[in-house]
């Protein structure tokens, strides 16, 4: 996948720091938990989730919480930018009819795209968002535009009250399959559940990305008997194989190669 | 019939991991050493680096330009990963050392943990001042005498194609006590963002390695071949049997393998047995008997 | 907008034919000339050379190998190919000049016959002796010294990428006199025939051009760019009009184009007007505003 | 064009020094005209018209003249050679219903193939080809199983006494298309007489190959204003372009690239 020139069509502040970007930029059809590495002219390349592409136009939904996240989302309409991508593996999205999507905060970016696609494929799926506190009105009003979708807080602000998982809880439990992306805590309970209920799951994953093409070994994340890239074996991995990674929700390589543990929840926000 | 002595280390099948590619934790390099006949290691200093910000690669249709910066934990935290490796395979594990950062008290440290070989790395294009180290003949031969003078495991080279006569410093490597080379790491390149106008890399200068290097590859090793004893270790843009075969008809022993592995981390197996079936249609018996054969009138 | 001086020559576009691409006959020079600003001959000695025996290419997916050694009919035939030259075009012809083979006398004759600049070779990497002239900073000082006081055209020195400081050998090609600097020649290569089991070309090395070496040629441009004052013609891999604008950003005056011209006689055209588009959309009113951009600061 | 190994599947001398080669090797579809550079491992790389192409194996048509066609017509079953290409621009073969084609001495190579894919088109062709003295007979059965074949020879020892322009002058009258391969005095009468009858005209040329891609510029034939590179703007040229080269029957580069008389007929052979 070689880097190739993006152009702003849109940058909108859809919630506080948190933004919808539409970019034209032809790429090799994305499966849904596929990702771009994206590089705004002069900065640095960083990894985003898939939300959406369809005839040439790539759609993000960035947080800006630091350099290049705040420039990509300050950027205007025609402003270029470079463009790797679709890179890594992405969700098995038509295994099923029905299905559970578990998102925390920024997290909603690749089920965005999933339950996108799996409605285009003529598939249901139930999207659970869950967010620290009200976000704003054109945010929420993308996701209802998905269709079934219930938004949740973890202080009741809008939308159901809790975290997305105990909201979504008796959805998992009567699904067959989950689809998660969040901070790593949050993507425990999920797995938890879902192993607890038989049902199958599959998360979207982070670690620190340096080439994206799986031959650095920045991204890799452990257990036992297993070794897995994030950016070229996952990003999205399936249940059995996170129960196995006990890296899981602990400890990531730094940039020099070392296993720490992971600071809060998810390594990169 | 794929198995070869190269310095005393039993590959089999003759190809390796190159280092940087992966080699970062013990168990990533048992997964992928499965289909190889040894591992080299990231290359390790004394001191933790963290290596250049993003962008570090920009993938191209013939290949790859890189400049990681050598990022690494430093061998006080390495060497736990070279006795991990050791717990989990079989294979030789390779440590490469950064020759401009105590590259002593490195291999040192790395052979007590268990390592089967040193590559010393005198030649990243883009970082730790390794360009010019490896450019400059008397401090290399300097630092090969003194890491053989405290080295019971075997010593490789790891030179640059970046350089005038590489026939001349592998031999002064070899006569230096090394006991084989590892050529090539990859050209230095520089690679222009039209957006920004500037050097892509923070660092300025990359990389160049996969398939556009390959011939440069075989030069080396062609030229090394002939003024050397010592088993090479080929490396550079080998990407499938035939890329693989053309190194060791050139004189490799063995072959590295690193841009390829973008492809599909599993590569190496359809590599051997390519290699393999050339060996059989060829009526080769061993690998040993094809090293070096293009030099023979 | 296209337009540009360098040392002298006016060319428009920015954009030269590259030395042994076809520059044979007077006819196909002119012929190949439409498109282009100038164009160089294919490096002419005092005797005649029939060149290397086929094979004398090998193409490869991102370039081509090359073993030519040289062939051409000596000056004294070559003179009236350059009048003819002159006859048939308006655009400037730089005569490209075997640097082993009586360079003083071939370029007062090429001067005599109308040449608008001499281009030194002395980095063909597989013939003439020319590797090892064009690595040695003394002979390489003296012959420029020596053409430098003959001649009242243009000197351009052709270097090799095959060697270990480009800056500092354009450096001295600048002290000596030299009007301007084109870089790089082929990247010294070797294939391995897997069926002979020998080195596919006779003359055993090889050079590689096109694509797979253009981030090479990129660099070398920008590493001379940061030690010269004079202009360079950035030569290796243009295959479109980003990796021309690249050479432009990274320091050079104008480009040169050869493999590429096995995809389509007439690239260059192409290659012309993506730059006018890239300097459109990006503002710039000449050339000249883009040249070396990349190093400002 | 890349190299490709090519395995020999069939080597036989159709005539006194004349062999057919049957070589397995993939290649992009050729066009008849088109060439390829094939070398036996360790000897010179050489250009041969493709003779025939169909379901990955080329046909040659070769004449043992020197070192390199010599070791090729000894090749065995099974022996491999490099084989690159198709190069070149071949016939319009399929501009017109019928046509006539006419061979001099193995320039019936490049025709074979022309009648033959003309003839799975529906389209009809007179093929002439002429030769000095008698031909063998598998040569003869090669030509007669095409399907309408004169065979001339200069001595009469068969077929039509007399050059192959002359045994084919009253038909090529009757035409309006001709093709032709053979040496450059026997092309100049091909092309005068289809020039003075109006007829349209391909001959496919022969100058020294050495790079085959269009860039050495060691193939050139030209005239006062067109140069052209036998390699990649021929080895077919129209008659059109023929009469306009001047070094057309009378001049050649050498290996040099000075420009030498043509000694004899064609210049390689
Ligand atoms: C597979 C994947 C998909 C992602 N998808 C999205 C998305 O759709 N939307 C979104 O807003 N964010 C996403 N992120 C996170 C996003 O990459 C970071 O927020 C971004 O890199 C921060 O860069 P910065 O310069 O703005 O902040 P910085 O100040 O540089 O860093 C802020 C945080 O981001 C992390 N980070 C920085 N660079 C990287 C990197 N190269 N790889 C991973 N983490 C990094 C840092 O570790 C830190 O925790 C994704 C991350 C991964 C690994
Ligand atoms: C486009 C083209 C198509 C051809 N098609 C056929 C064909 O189908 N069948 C066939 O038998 N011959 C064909 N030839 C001629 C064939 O290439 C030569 O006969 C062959 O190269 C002789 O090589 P050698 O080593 O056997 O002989 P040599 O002893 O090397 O030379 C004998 C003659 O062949 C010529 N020759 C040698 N090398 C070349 C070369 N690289 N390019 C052109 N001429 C050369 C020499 O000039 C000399 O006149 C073709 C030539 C061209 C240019
Ligand atoms: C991403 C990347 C990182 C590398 N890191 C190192 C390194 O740390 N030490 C080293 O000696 N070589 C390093 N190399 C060079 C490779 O080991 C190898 O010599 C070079 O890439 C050519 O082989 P290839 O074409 O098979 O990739 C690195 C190469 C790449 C692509
Ligand atoms: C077939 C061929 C012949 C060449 N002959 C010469 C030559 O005679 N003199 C010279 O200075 N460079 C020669 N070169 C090098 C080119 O001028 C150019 O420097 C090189 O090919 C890189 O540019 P490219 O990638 O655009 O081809 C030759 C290159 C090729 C491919
Ligand atoms: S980021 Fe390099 S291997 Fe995943
Ligand atoms: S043979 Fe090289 S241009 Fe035709």
């Amino acid at each position: 996948m070689l880097k190739k020139v993006g152009r702003v069509e849109e940058a909108t502040e859809v919630s506080s720091g948190i933004y919808l970007l539409r970019i034209s930029c032809p790429l090799k059809e994305p499966y849904p938990g596929q990702f771009v590495m994206a590089q705004p002219p002069g900065l640095e390349e960083i990894p985003l989730s898939i939300a959406g592409y369809s005839g040439g136009e790539l759609k993000l939904i960035v947080a800006a919480v630091g350099e290049t996240t705040r420039a990509l989302c300050r950027m205007d309409v025609g402003d270029r930018l470079w463009v790797r991508g679709p890179l890594g593996r992405g969700f098995s999205y038509m295994s099923r009819k029905t299905a559970v999507a578990v998102a925390g905060g920024v997290g909603i970016a690749p089920l965005i795209y999933l339950v996108d696609a799996r409605k285009r494929e003529g598939l249901k799926t139930k999207l659970v968002a869950g967010f620290k506190s009200r976000v704003g009105g054109k945010l929420i009003q993308l996701l209802e535009d998905l269709g079934d979708v219930v938004i949740a807080t973890e202080d009741g602000s809008i939308g159901a009250k809790g975290d997305a998982v105990s909201v979504a809880s008796s959805m998992i439990t009567r699904s067959s399959m989950v689809f998660a992306c969040g901070p790593e805590p949050m993507l425990r309970k999920v797995v938890d559940l879902c192993m607890s209920v038989g049902a199958a799951v599959e998360c979207s994953l982070e670690r620190y990305i340096k080439c994206g093409v799986g031959i650095c070994g920045a991204c890799l994340i452990e257990g036992e008997e297993v070794s897995m890239r994030v950016c070229a074996d996952g990003p999205v991995f399936d249940g059995e194989t996170i129960v196995k990674l006990s890296d899981f929700d602990k400890l990531a390589l730094d940039r020099s190669g070392c296993k720490v543990p992971l600071h809060g929840g998810c390594p990169s926000r | 019939m794929l198995k070869v002595d190269v310095a005393g280390l039993e590959l089999s099948p003759p190809l390796v991991l190159a280092s940087g590619i992966l080699g970062v934790t013990a168990k990533i390099m048992a997964r992928v050493s499965e289909h190889l006949g040894a591992i080299t290691t990231k290359s390790v200093g004394a001191r933790r680096r963290e290596g250049y910000p993003n962008p570090v690669v920009c993938p191209l249709p013939y290949g790859l330009l890189n400049a990681m910066g050598l990022p690494n934990p430093g061998i006080d935290y390495f060497e736990e990963v070279i006795r991990e490796f050791k717990k989990l395979s079989k294979k030789p594990i390779i440590v490469s050392v950064i020759g401009s950062d105590s590259p002593e008290y490195v291999s040192s440290r790395a052979e007590e943990a268990g390592a089967d070989a040193i590559e010393l790395n005198v030649s990243c294009p883009h970082a730790g001042g390794l360009l010019e180290l490896g450019m400059d003949i008397e401090q290399v031969r300097r630092i090969v005498r003194d890491l053989k003078s405290i080295l019971s495991i075997p010593l490789f080279v790891k030179l640059s194609p970046n350089i005038q006569d590489i026939g001349k410093l592998a031999e002064t490597c070899e006569k230096a006590g090394a006991d084989g080379i590892t050529a090539i790491n990859t050209v230095r390149a520089v690679k222009i963002d039209l957006l920004s106008k500037k050097p892509l890399f923070k660092s300025i200068y990359c990389g160049l390695s996969g398939a556009a290097i390959h011939p440069i590859a075989v030069r080396c090793v062609y030229e090394i071949y002939e003024k050397v004893s010592i088993p090479i270790i080929g490396v550079g843009g080998v990407v499938n049997w035939e890329s693989a075969v053309e190194l060791i008809l050139a004189g490799a022993s063995a072959v590295g393998i690193g841009t390829a592995l973008t492809q599909d981390i599993a590569i190496a197996k359809e590599i051997a047995s390519g290699i393999l079936e050339y060996m059989r249609s060829e009526g080769f018996k061993s690998v040993s008997e094809m090293i070096g054969l293009a030099h023979k009138r």
